[in-house]
């Protein structure tokens, strides 16, 4: 079946499926696409994951640095997350500094880590005042077909749960020792497309479809972490909805993080 | 949210350090028309906060590249003037005040009649000129209003509010302490006629029982809030 | 009476008023709109003042940072004088990097205060060769009817003069203590209107005029800052014409800056 | 180069710290499509280099002022991820990625038949993963298998090598401590029908007689660099 | 001005540092041609300033949007090459050489024939390959006499000078000493024939007698300068 | 005879006078445009050039800073070459950010000289591990009529073998001494033009041309720095043909050099 890309019959497309309540790809409404996560695939990264959402694929790598603590927080070192979305990933990404869609999506996927609590900064002193590590996130697209942000949160989470402080390298130890990660925040997003909210949207429904709604839940199903982008208006019942199929999705996703780990 | 659980905000009464209860909102007060040169305009004092939001337009839209044939094209820029917070904030557009003119924008574009200005521009400008804790929701509370008192055609308002957590405890409307110092923060841009919402975000650790009691507190402000903001529009000019 | 807002068209309206030695809002030639100043309006700033020339409105706010000295100046602290004038002051205001307007605005501004020496950088010292104050005047439009220049000069003087140095907030006192400012520089702009110089323009007759010059006077009449802006030409005889006027203005706003200082 | 000719890199029986000869390449592999979305991809994996890259096109050609009524035009990027080296690269185009970016460029429009594509342009993407010596050669090997896997016509792909000197030897394919430690550096851009070259730079001390045998040495990679480019866009996607 | 009343710099016979009068200006050449690919150009070495300034035009105006219908666009640009300070001076616009271009842009525009020219642009470039204090006031004097080595029309050259204060004594043309610990500039652009003024710029303090002697130094210098460039003129190029 | 200066004119042009083996301002293919070196020339750098070849004049100045060394390299100075073609130089450089084109022009330049080892930059050192020496090479364009690469190495070696270390202007010593230069590298440039190379192609030849190759040779005929630049292809024939010429000009380059350093 040929789809338009024009968006404005793209979405009238969208949104006649919607009334059979069905998606241009075969996909039932809260079903997601096919979803791999591996762990280790980047040597030059102290931690690394790739995530592949059907054609999305993202890059996770961890860096550490080493920082000086504000003075205000002598035993804290630091968390930055960083999303970068080259005009690789898609014939629509352009070079130039970063669009305000990137900056909200790296904004966003940092929110739901940092929140969560996962990464203890107490935990990153080396000696207070002085040194303390710096964990820098940066999350790389390669291919954009959609739902960046789940496969950024994602790919983000398991790079992090792999990362290895670096103590050989800084000379202050014999040996690496685990990132201490206490948490598996994970980020579950929908999009309004002909009318109802659907969950994991691809690059086509994104086009075609109107605001999106970004939920990441702790391992408790404890909120840590939401997002309304796009114009577009929604009732607390829609919402609700969204809430109750993101406390399942997410305890799928935080045992495919799991079994990464323990694969690794 | 810093989560700092060791500062005190709240005390066993349910009292808060400002005096006011759990659900209970800082003072509010909004004027009009105190840009002068805008077609609409509106100053909005929310406890220490100081926000003043200008409208131009409808105007001719350029550069023509982000012309739209069907509808106006809605530039909001949110911006906090150097002197605003503690320590000097250094002008210029910083990654925090870019996303937040986008999720102005995308909640002010959910309620304007964008389709009966083809072509055209028309721009909302927010600045903070006094920061105090909650200024995304004081900047897009005056931006509704600056829209109306320049008569641009609106389905409805949008009332922003932001309730949270503080020592446990579910609160509405966080003072900066509380902001600083707090265990979560839900800001919501609500149509008060409806009651459904155009801006949504929140920060922190909420167990559900929790989000739903800050979600209540923010739907209530938003009432009242609201009250003040038809007022001003009604008395006319400052 | 209906003003036109096409350049070519004002200009010539404003040239056949000037003929009458006439103005479109019914001022004479060296008369100003209705000026206003208060001060103390910034909660967050450590000193603040607003000026309202007939629709023009700007704000000045003084924050304080503690610096480093000079090398060659251990003595010494600093001052500093931005501008910004933002797309909320006026339809034609665009966002981005500051353009040369604005550049100019700041530096003519900055100058006069600057070169008056009203703000001994010496008196800046806390610790010889370690530690000064750092002065920082922002300037901010969010009402452009002509003539920022003199709205912020006076807003500015008049902010510094109500400045508390943050000695508690810093930890170095008990109680804050006022910013010495010795002296009052007033600046006074004039365009060419009609082929004429008038005091005081507003948006229309900047649109519609050539050139302007900026005289900032110290106490005692002397000369801090000058500035010609704009093309245009001018003779030594409406130059003095200027400064006469200038003379006698200036005393008038320095007495404005002390009742307010006094009422404060 | 770094020139530190204290470090010992290759010993007396002329083996070098990673086991290979002066005349061996490293390990090199090549897989196509890996880039779902573009018109076509390709993942070089040599040594521990890691390069993907994606061309875009031919498309419509903005801006506008850059199109060209003769010809399409080539725009290519060469980019390291952050991630991708040591110590971590701050995102954003520096000096050394703009001067890769345009010798890359030049390099390829050299084969590209970019007349029969009047007003259009095509977009070279190529990403560095992971760094270990020679990325501008694996960036741009890389960008000749993507353009031929989007069946872009080119008269010949270009395969692209650097030789160089360590311990006064010269050898084959520096790696990554013969690059930081070694006294010269030629990277060439061949094509493998004709032996002519397309990109041509050199760092460092070469006599007369060295440097030609560090530009056999490339020439002889080529041919087995060529023949893993073409089997790769025999064998299928990945 | 830097104001530092403690460093001697003029004698009680009014001798200053350099051994000049008060009313003296520094030795002043001019050599026209010397930027061979311009269109017009001047060297004014002037004590030791060394100025360049090259004129390219009337040409097309690009980009369009700064077209004008009636006019010719003037576009002028003042710059410090790196090595022109005793500190060296980082590439690049700075605010300074911003506002001096704006200034200097100013000065031109009020005695170049741009109605002449409709739809074209003039390109003025000053470069400071040298300075020693007063490189507006060098570089504006440069700039008009490559405009009139251009064949560009004026109504008059413009001729720039700075006097000053130092020591609470008022004198011509500040050399860098001066004008590092002088108390007061004036930089004036005047034209020649008829006395008149399009650049006036002033910083310090002066009293308004003082400004008046100040004034009038400016005004006999610029007399003297006049005919050094009209000589420069008449006597062809380098 | 009027030459055409629209490129596909000019490349006709200069392709039909390639037939006959000439050039369009009658220069043999190997010769190159009368070329004058001065030294000295600029009073407030520490050491300078001027270069002329033909309508093409560059500047190179010399300053030094005190840096850090890196903390990985205790006992070296540094050597920064920057290289700025201003919009004064000719009608088509434009004001804004470097272009691509002289960002090359700089790093093809700064590697000749680095590559080299003409600058020892452990001779830099001052106090191991806190200060040494920076020098900062900066090459600055006044007229271009072609071959700038040319001109700014030539003026480049120039200035650094005159160049005087500020030891007086930085206390450290009552009189300045010598940089130490202990090579002098020479580069030579290529451009193909109507088909075959050229040797110092002008203006013209540059906007008519295809490929050029620039070649950077020491003393000892030991190449220290290649570049190709543009789109082009070259045989190896073609490439031996241009070092051997390379070898013989070198030499001449290098002892203007020498002879304006003994006449200085």
């Amino acid at each position: 079946m040929a789809i338009p890309i024009v968006p404005q019959l793209l979405r009238a497309h969208l949104a006649e499926l919607a009334e059979n309540d069905e998606r241009h790809d075969g996909r039932a409404r809260w079903e997601s696409r096919n979803t791999e996560l591996e762990i280790g695939v980047l040597r030059n990264a102290e931690g690394s994951a790739k995530v592949r959402i059907g054609d999305t694929i993202v890059y996770a790598g961890v860096k550490f640095q080493i920082m000086t603590p504000y003075p205000d927080r002598p035993n804290q070192g630091g968390l930055m997350c960083s999303a970068e979305i080259r005009p690789v990933a898609g014939p629509n990404w352009e070079p130039g500094p970063p669009s305000p869609e990137s900056i909200e999506l790296g904004r966003v996927v940092d929110r739901g880590i940092r929140e969560s609590g996962c990464i203890d900064v107490d935990n990153l002193c080396i000696i207070p005042g002085e040194k303390a590590w710096q964990v820098i996130l940066d999350l790389f697209a390669i291919s954009d077909d959609g739902n960046l942000f789940d496969a950024f949160a994602l790919a983000g989470i398991a790079a992090l749960k792999s990362a290895m402080l670096p103590e050989v390298k800084f000379e202050m130890s014999d040996s690496d020792r685990p990132l201490p990660v206490s948490k598996t925040p994970i980020m579950c997003s929908y999009h309004k497309v002909g009318g109802r909210f659907v969950y994991d949207a691809d690059g086509r429904e994104e086009l075609g479809g109107d605001e999106r709604i970004h939920i990441t839940l702790g391992d408790d199903d404890h909120v840590h972490s939401l997002q309304k982008g796009l114009k577009g208006i929604f009732t607390e019942n829609e919402f609700s909805e969204i809430m109750e199929h993101a406390q399942s999705r997410c305890k799928e996703l935080r045992e495919m993080v799991h079994n990464a780990e323990e694969a690794d | 949210m810093g989560g700092y659980g060791d500062v005190q905000m709240i005390d066993e009464n349910g009292i808060r350090v400002d005096g006011r209860g759990p659900g209970d909102l800082r003072p509010v007060s909004i004027e009009t028309g105190v840009i002068p040169v805008a077609d609409g305009s509106a100053r909005v004092i929310w406890g220490t906060n100081h926000a003043v939001a200008a409208v131009y337009g409808p105007m001719e839209c350029h550069p023509r590249k982000i012309q739209r044939q069907d509808r106006a094209v809605l530039d909001v820029r949110y911006n906090m003037a150097p002197f605003s917070t503690t320590d000097r904030m250094r002008p210029g557009f910083n990654r925090r005040s870019r996303e937040i003119s986008k999720v102005t924008a995308d909640a002010l574009e959910s309620v304007v009649l964008l389709e009966m200005y083809p072509r055209c521009k028309v721009r909302v400008e927010i600045e903070i000129l006094c920061a105090e804790a909650g200024t995304r929701c004081v900047g897009l509370t005056a931006a509704s209003v600056a829209l109306a008192h320049a008569g641009i055609p609106m389905t409805d308002m949008v009332v922003s509010v932001a309730s949270g957590k503080i020592n446990d405890v579910v609160v509405c409307d966080l003072n900066k302490e509380e902001d600083n110092y707090g265990e979560a923060d839900l800001p919501m841009g609500i149509l008060p006629n409806s009651g459904e919402l155009v801006f949504l975000q929140m920060d922190g650790d909420l167990s559900q029982a929790e989000f739903q009691q800050a979600w209540d507190y923010n739907m209530e402000a938003a009432m009242v809030v609201h009250q003040i903001m038809v007022d001003a529009l009604k008395g006319g000019d400052a």
